[in-house]
C-alpha cells in the first residue's frame, strides 16, 4: 500500500487543498528563502571558482536545497546533524558561517579543521555538525550511536543524518536502521533521493525504488516528502523529531528531489544523462515555488528579492577576498590529530621534514 | 592480591571503569545477558543494567559504526568484536572514520573508543578463530594496538585504553585466557600505553614479542638458556603503536642479536616493522641480522596449526643462527 | 498485510486442508525421510565424539532438517548450493558421503579440503557445493554471483544460499538482495529462522521479525514456510527455483524453524534460553512429523523405521572406524593452494620447516 | 606502436582480454554506460553489451563479493573500485573470502578475479581520494598484488592477472593515468607477474619503487646524478606479491645502499618488508641502512599533500645519508 508523497505547496507555490501549514513565524519563513537561495548563490560562485582554479573542487546542490534546509530547520540546536558531501545548507541553517566555510575550501591557517581535507568536509562540534566525510554511507552509523547515546544518557537530543538515494545500496544504511528499530533510536533517516548517485539512476540502484518501502524491513515507519517542498520537509522533519523525543524510535524520509547539476566540479552529467529529464526538474525547482508562495502570501516582493540578491552577492563576494588573503596551515598541524599528542614516530618524521624545509 | 586468568582481568577492568564513570557502555554480540562466548562481560549486565551493558544484532559494522557516534556523543564505548577474524565488517568504519576522525575534524570531534577482540590461533579454530590482524591497525595512522600477555596488564592496560582519548584496538590473547594466570590487584591501576616490559634481562640475544606468543617465548627461552647456558632477553611490547622504541633499542645495544618472534603472518607482518627500524636505527650495533620468527604465509590452517605456528624449535633455531652468524 | 505461512503437512503429520501434496514418488518421500533422519543420528554421533574429544568441534542442526533437506532436494544437480555452516544435510542431499564429511572433520590426509578447516567447513566443486567459512553471511554474495553468471552465461543454473535469522543483520544480506533486485538474479536466498543467533533471540535481532518481509525492500518475492514441513520447503523452493529459471528473479524463503540444540559444541543454551521454549519446538520436530505422515500414507513401517536405525548406526560406527585410522595431512600441505603455485617465500617457510621437522 | 597513456592502455587490456575470452566480465560503479569516473572501461559497453559490461548498485562488498561467486561459476571478474580508499566495504570478502577460497576448499574452488582500483595521491583528493592500502593485501596470503606505472606495464600486467588463476589486486596509480605517456604495442602480450625491472642501472645506490613514486623517483634521480655525479640503480617493483626478491638482492649485492620509496604510510608499510628482508638475507652486503622515504604516519592531508607525498627533497637526502654513512 504506497502511501501518498507529502506536500504542503505544490510547483506553482500555490497551498495544497486541504494541507495544513506549519506553525512558522513570517520571519521563519524568511529565514528558510533566504537559506535556500544563500546556498544556491554559494554553489554557484563556487562552481565558477573552481572552474577558474581558484579552488580544488566543489560539491552543489542546487535542486535540492528544501530538501536539506526544510530538514534542518526543523531540528533544536541540541540535535546532532550528520551529513554527508552535499548538505552544507543544513550547516548554513545551524549558523555555520560563510567565512568558515571558505576557509575549509581553501585548506588555509584559518580553517576550523587545518586544510587536511577537501573542499565540503566541514565540521563544527559547536554547532553539533558531525564531519564530513567522502565514503557514500559511512556517516549512517554514527547519527545511529549518536542517538543510541541520548537514549542511553537519557538526554533529548535527536540525530539526523543526510545521504543519497545510492547510499541505500549500502550495508552501512542496513545495519544502521536494523539497528535503529531494535533499540528505537531517536534517529531520523534522511535520504535524499536526487534520482542519481553520480551516472547510475535510481531505477538501476534498486528494484524498490519506493525508497521510503524499505522501512518496512526494520519495521521503523516510513515517509515520502516532495523533497522540492521546504515547509513539506520541515512539517515531515519536525514529526519524526518530536516521535524520537517521545521514545517512539526512528523514521526514515525519503526526500523525492533532483540533484540539477553536476555530480561535483569533476562530473559532467551530458554523458549520461538526458537534458529533458533535467528540464522536467526545473519546473519544480524548491526555490522559485517557494518564492512565489512568499510573494503571494505578501510577506515578500520582486523588490526585496532584488534586494537580497545584492546583498548576497556582495556578502560572498567580500568575504572570498578576504579568505584567499590567508595562507596555507603550517607544517605542524600535519602531525597534530593523528593522536591527542604527537607520539614519537611522529615527531620523528616532523623533525625531518622541518629540517629539510628550512634548507 | 587475588589470583585471576585473563578473562577474570578483563572483566574487573570494565567492572572497575563502568564503576568510575558512568559514560562507559559496553556491548557486542552476545555481550549482555550471555556476558560474551568468552564470558569476559559476565555479570556486567546484572550490576549495571541493559543500558549500559547490552546485545547487539549481528553486524560488526554498525558495532563500531555505532561505537563512533557514542564517542562523539559523550559516552566511551567498549565494544566487544566476538573474534579478530570477523572484525574486518568493520574494517572500513574502523580505518576510514574512528582513525581518522580526530585529524580530519581539526579535533572538533573525536572517537574515545575501545575495540575489544580475542586474537590469535592455538585453538583448533581453523581459519576464522585464529587471525591475528595487528599489522593492519598499526599501519593505519589515528589508532593505538595494545595486547596484553597476561591477567595483570590486561587489566592494567585495558583500564588505560578506556581513560585513552584515541580510538584503541586492544586484541586480548584468547589462547591463553584462561591459562595465563597471576596475582591481579584490586581496584584501580593503569599501565603506560607505549611501555614495553623487559621480562628477563641477558647478553647474548634479545626477543621481542608480544600477547600469546610471549608464553612460548619465555617457555622456549627458559628451556634454551638451561640448555645451552645462553641467556636472553625478553621484552614484551604490550602496546604495538605507539611501540617503545627505546627500550628495544637499548637492548639491541647490549646483545647485538634480536629476534622478533610473532604468530600473524610474516611477509608484511608487525615484525617487519621492528626489523626496519632496528636496521635502520641501529645497524652498527647489529652483529647479526635481525631475524623474523613468524606465522606462515599461509591462511591459518585447522589440523596443522601447530606447525603454523611459532614454537620452541623455531625459536631455537633463530637464537642459534643468530648467537652462531 | 502479511502473508500466511505456508504448509503441507500439520505438526501431527496431517495434510493441511486443501494444500496441494508435491509430486514426489515414494522413493522420493523415503529419500527425504532417510536423509533427515540419517542427518540428525550422524549430528548426534558427533556431538558425542566432541564430548569424547575425538573431534574438535561440531555444529549440529537437530531440529532444522526438513528446512536444510527439503530446499536442497528442490534443486537440480547443475543448481549450486552456498551454504552457511549449519547444512551438511543438504550437501547428504547432494550425494556428498559421510566418509568425506568424516575425513574432514578430522582434518586427515584424505580430507578433500586437507586439513585446513574446522569440523563443517566442507565444499565440492564437483557437487556444486561452495565452501563453508565460518563468517556470517559471508556466502551470500557469493551466491548472487553465481547466480549472476549463469545469466551472463545464458546457463540455467540457479543458486540456493542459507543463511541463519542473524544473517539477515549482515550487511552482506543486504547488499546482496539489493543487487538481486536490480539484476534479476536466479538466486534463493534461504533463511533458517531458527529463532537464535547464539544467546540472542531474533526479537532482539531485528524489530522486522516477520523476515520475509524483508523483501520488500528489493522488491523481491518473499515467502515464509514452515521451515519443519519437508514438503512445503521442497515444494516452495521449487517454485523459486523454477521462477528464477524462467528470468523471473530471486526469491526470499524464511523457513521458520528452530535450534532444538545449542549453537555448536562450544555453546551451552542452558545459559540463556528457557527450557518451555524449546519444549514448545519439540513438539513441532519435522522428523517425528514426517515420519507419522508416511507410516499413515503406508510408504513407511515402524519395521522399516528400526532398520534404518539400524543402518545408520553401523553405518556411522564403521565409517568412524575406518576414518580414525587415517593420519593428519603431510607437512607440504600447509603451503599448497595459497596460490595455485607456491611463490619463493612460501618455499623458504616450506624448506625451513621441514628442515625443523626432520632434526 | 601507438602511444597512450595509462587510462588508454588499461582500456585497452581489457578489450583485447574481453574479445579473446567471453568469460571476462567488466562492472562496477559508473563503470558501464558512462566507462567509469576515469574512463578507463569507456566503450567497452558498447562493444561488449550490457551483460558484460555494466553498472552496478552502489556497494563494494557486493562488486566483490558477486565478482567471487561470478569467479566460482565459470567468469572472469574484473571489477572495478571507484578509489582504493572505497575498498574497505569489500574488504571482508577480499581477505576473508577471495583470498582463502583456494585453501580453505582444498582447491575445489578458486577465484580467478582482478579487482582493478586508482591509489595514490597527488591529485588533491584529500582523506579520501588518495589512499595507497597495498601493505594491507600484501600482508593477506592468498592474493597477488600487483601496480604498475607505465602504460607499458599497465597493459601487460593487466592481462597477465585476468589470466591468473589467483585473485590480483591491481592498484593504478591515478596520480600518472593520464601524464604517463609511452609506446604501447597492439593486442596481446604479457608482462609476468613477480618480475622488478631495473628502469636505470646504478653504482653507488638502489632505490626500489613502485607505481607513481617511480616517477617522482626517476625525475630525482635525473637530476641529483647530473648534480652530484653519482649512479642510482632504480627497480620498478611492479608486481609486490610474490615481489622479485632476486633482482633486488642483486642490486644490493653491487650497491650496498638501498632505500625504498613508497607514497603509503611508513609505520608497517610495504618498505619495511623490503627493509627488512634486505637486512636478514644481505646483511653484510650493506655499507648503510636500509632507509625508507615513505608517506606520513598521518591519514592523507589536502593542502599539504606535497608536503605529505614523498619528494625530491627527501629522495635526495636520503641517498645523501646513504652514500655518506
Ligand atoms: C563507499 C563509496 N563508494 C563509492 C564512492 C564514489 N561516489 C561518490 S558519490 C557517489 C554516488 C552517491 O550517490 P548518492 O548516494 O545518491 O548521493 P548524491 O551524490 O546523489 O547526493 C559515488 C559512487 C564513494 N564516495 N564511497
Ligand atoms: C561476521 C561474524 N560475526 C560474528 C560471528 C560469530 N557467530 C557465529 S554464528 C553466530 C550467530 C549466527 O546466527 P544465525 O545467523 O541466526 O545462524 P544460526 O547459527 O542460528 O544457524 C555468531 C554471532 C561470525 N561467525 N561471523
Ligand atoms: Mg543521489
Ligand atoms: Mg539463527
Amino acid at each position: 500500500m504506497r502511501e501518498q508523497v507529502q506536500r504542503i505547496i505544490d510547483e506553482n507555490g500555490k497551498v495544497i487543498d486541504g494541507a495544513q501549514l506549519p506553525d512558522l513565524s513570517e520571519d521563519d519563513l524568511i529565514r528558510l528563502y533566504r537559506l535556500m537561495l544563500f546556498n544556491r548563490r554559494v554553489d554557484e560562485r563556487m562552481t565558477k571558482l573552481q572552474r577558474q582554479g581558484r579552488i580544488g573542487f566543489y560539491v552543489g546542490s542546487t535542486g535540492e536545497e528544501a530538501s536539506i534546509i526544510g530538514s534542518a530547520f526543523a531540528l533544536e540546536p541540541e540535535d546532532w546533524i550528520v551529513p554527508c558531501y552535499r548538505e552544507v545548507g543544513a550547516a548554513f541553517a545551524r549558523g555555520y558561517g560563510l567565512f568558515d566555510f571558505l576557509c575549509q575550501i581553501y585548506g588555509n591557517t584559518q580553517d576550523v579543521i587545518k586544510g587536511r581535507q577537501m573542499p565540503c568536509h566541514w565540521a563544527s562540534r559547536e554547532l553539533r555538525l558531525a564531519s564530513v566525510s567522502s565514503p557514500v554511507g559511512t556517516q549512517i552509523p554514527h547519527a545511529l550511536g549518536m542517538a543510541m547515546a541520548a537514549s542511553i544518557k537519557g538526554t533529548q537530543e535527536v540525530a539526523l543524518t543526510f545521504f543519497g538515494d545510492g547510499a541505500t545500496s549500502t550495508g552501512d544504511f542496513h545495519v544502521s536502521c536494523n539497528f535503529a528499530g531494535v533499540f528505537k533510536a531517536p534517529v531520523i533517516f534522511l535520504c535524499r533521493n536526487n534520482h542519481w548517485a553520480i551516472s547510475v539512476p535510481v531505477g538501476a540502484q534498486t528494484a524498490q525504488q519506493d525508497l521510503a518501502e524499505k522501512a518496512k524491513a526494520y519495521a521503523i515507519d516510513g515517509v515520502r516528502v516532495d523533497g522540492n517542498d521546504v515547509l513539506a520537509m520541515y512539517a515531515a522533519t519536525r514529526q519524526a523529531a518530536e516521535k524520537a523525543r517521545r521514545g517512539e524510535g526512528p523514521t526514515l524520509i525519503e526526500a523525492q528531489t533532483y540533484r540539477q547539476g553536476a555530480h561535483t566540479t569533476s562530473d559532467d552529467p551530458r554523458a549520461y544523462r538526458d537534458d529533458a529529464e533535467v528540464d522536467q526538474w526545473l519546473e519544480k525547482d524548491p526555490i522559485c515555488r517557494f518564492r512565489t508562495f512568499l510573494i503571494e502570501r505578501g510577506v515578500w516582493s520582486e523588490e526585496q528579492d532584488s534586494a537580497l540578491e545584492e546583498e548576497f552577492q556582495e556578502e560572498i563576494r567580500a568575504a572570498i577576498e578576504e579568505v584567499e588573503k590567508i595562507g596555507p596551515p603550517d607544517l605542524d598541524t600535519l602531525f597534530e590529530d593523528v593522536l591527542d599528542e604527537v607520539p614519537w614516530h611522529l615527531e620523528e618524521q616532523r623533525d625531518e621534514l622541518k629540517s629539510l624545509s628550512d634548507q | 592480591m587475588p589470583k585471576m586468568n585473563i578473562i577474570q582481568a578483563i572483566n574487573d577492568a570494565l567492572r572497575v571503569e563502568m564503576r568510575r564513570d558512568d559514560r562507559v557502555v559496553v556491548f557486542g554480540e552476545d555481550v549482555g545477558k550471555f556476558g560474551g562466548v568468552f564470558r569476559a562481560t559476565q555479570g556486567l549486565q546484572d550490576e549495571f543494567g541493559t543500558k549500559r551493558s547490552f546485545d547487539t544484532p549481528l553486524s560488526e559494522t554498525a558495532i563500531v559504526g555505532a561505537a563512533i557516534g557514542m564517542a562523539i556523543n559523550g559516552l566511551i564505548p567498549v565494544s566487544e568484536i566476538q573474534f579478530a577474524d570477523f572484525i574486518y565488517p568493520a574494517f572500513d568504519q574502523i580505518v576510514n572514520e574512528a582513525a581518522k576522525m580526530r585529524y580530519r575534524s581539526g579535533a572538533e570531534l573525536s572517537c574515545p573508543m575501545v575495540i575489544r577482540t580475542p586474537y590469535g590461533g592455538g585453538i583448533r579454530g581453523g581459519h576464522y578463530h585464529s587471525q591475528s590482524p595487528e599489522a593492519l591497525f598499526v599501519h593505519t595512522p589515528g589508532l593505538k594496538v595494545v595486547i596484553p600477555s597476561t591477567p595483570y596488564d590486561a587489566k592494567g592496560l585495558l583500564i588505560s585504553a578506556i581513560r585513552d582519548p584515541n580510538p584503541v584496538i586492544f586484541l586480548e590473547p584468547k589462547r591463553v585466557y584462561r591459562a595465563a594466570r597471576g596475582e591481579v590487584p584490586n581496584g584501580d591501576y593503569q599501565i603506560p600505553l607505549g611501555e614495553a616490559k623487559v621480562l628477563v634481562e641477558g647478553e647474548d640475544a634479545t626477543i621481542v614479542t608480544y600477547g600469546a606468543m610471549v608464553h612460548t617465548v619465555m617457555d622456549a627461552v627458559d628451556k634454551i638458556s638451561a640448555s645451552d647456558g645462553i641467556t636472553v632477553e625478553v621484552i614484551d611490547l604490550r602496546t604495538l603503536l605507539p611501540w617503545d622504541v627505546e627500550t628495544v633499542l637499548s637492548s639491541v645495544e647490549k646483545t647485538g642479536r634480536v629476534a622478533i618472534v610473532h604468530e600473524a603472518p610474516r611477509t608484511c607482518g608487525y615484525g617487519a616493522e621492528i626489523a626496519a627500524t632496528i636496521a635502520e636505527k641501529s645497524l652498527l650495533n647489529l652483529q647479526a641480522p635481525v631475524l623474523r620468527v613468524a606465522g606462515l604465509d599461509t591462511p591459518f590452517p585447522y589440523t596443522l596449526e601447530h606447525e603454523y605456528l611459532p614454537n620452541e624449535k623455531r625459536i631455537r633455531k633463530v637464537l642459534n643462527d643468530l648467537i652462531n652468524y
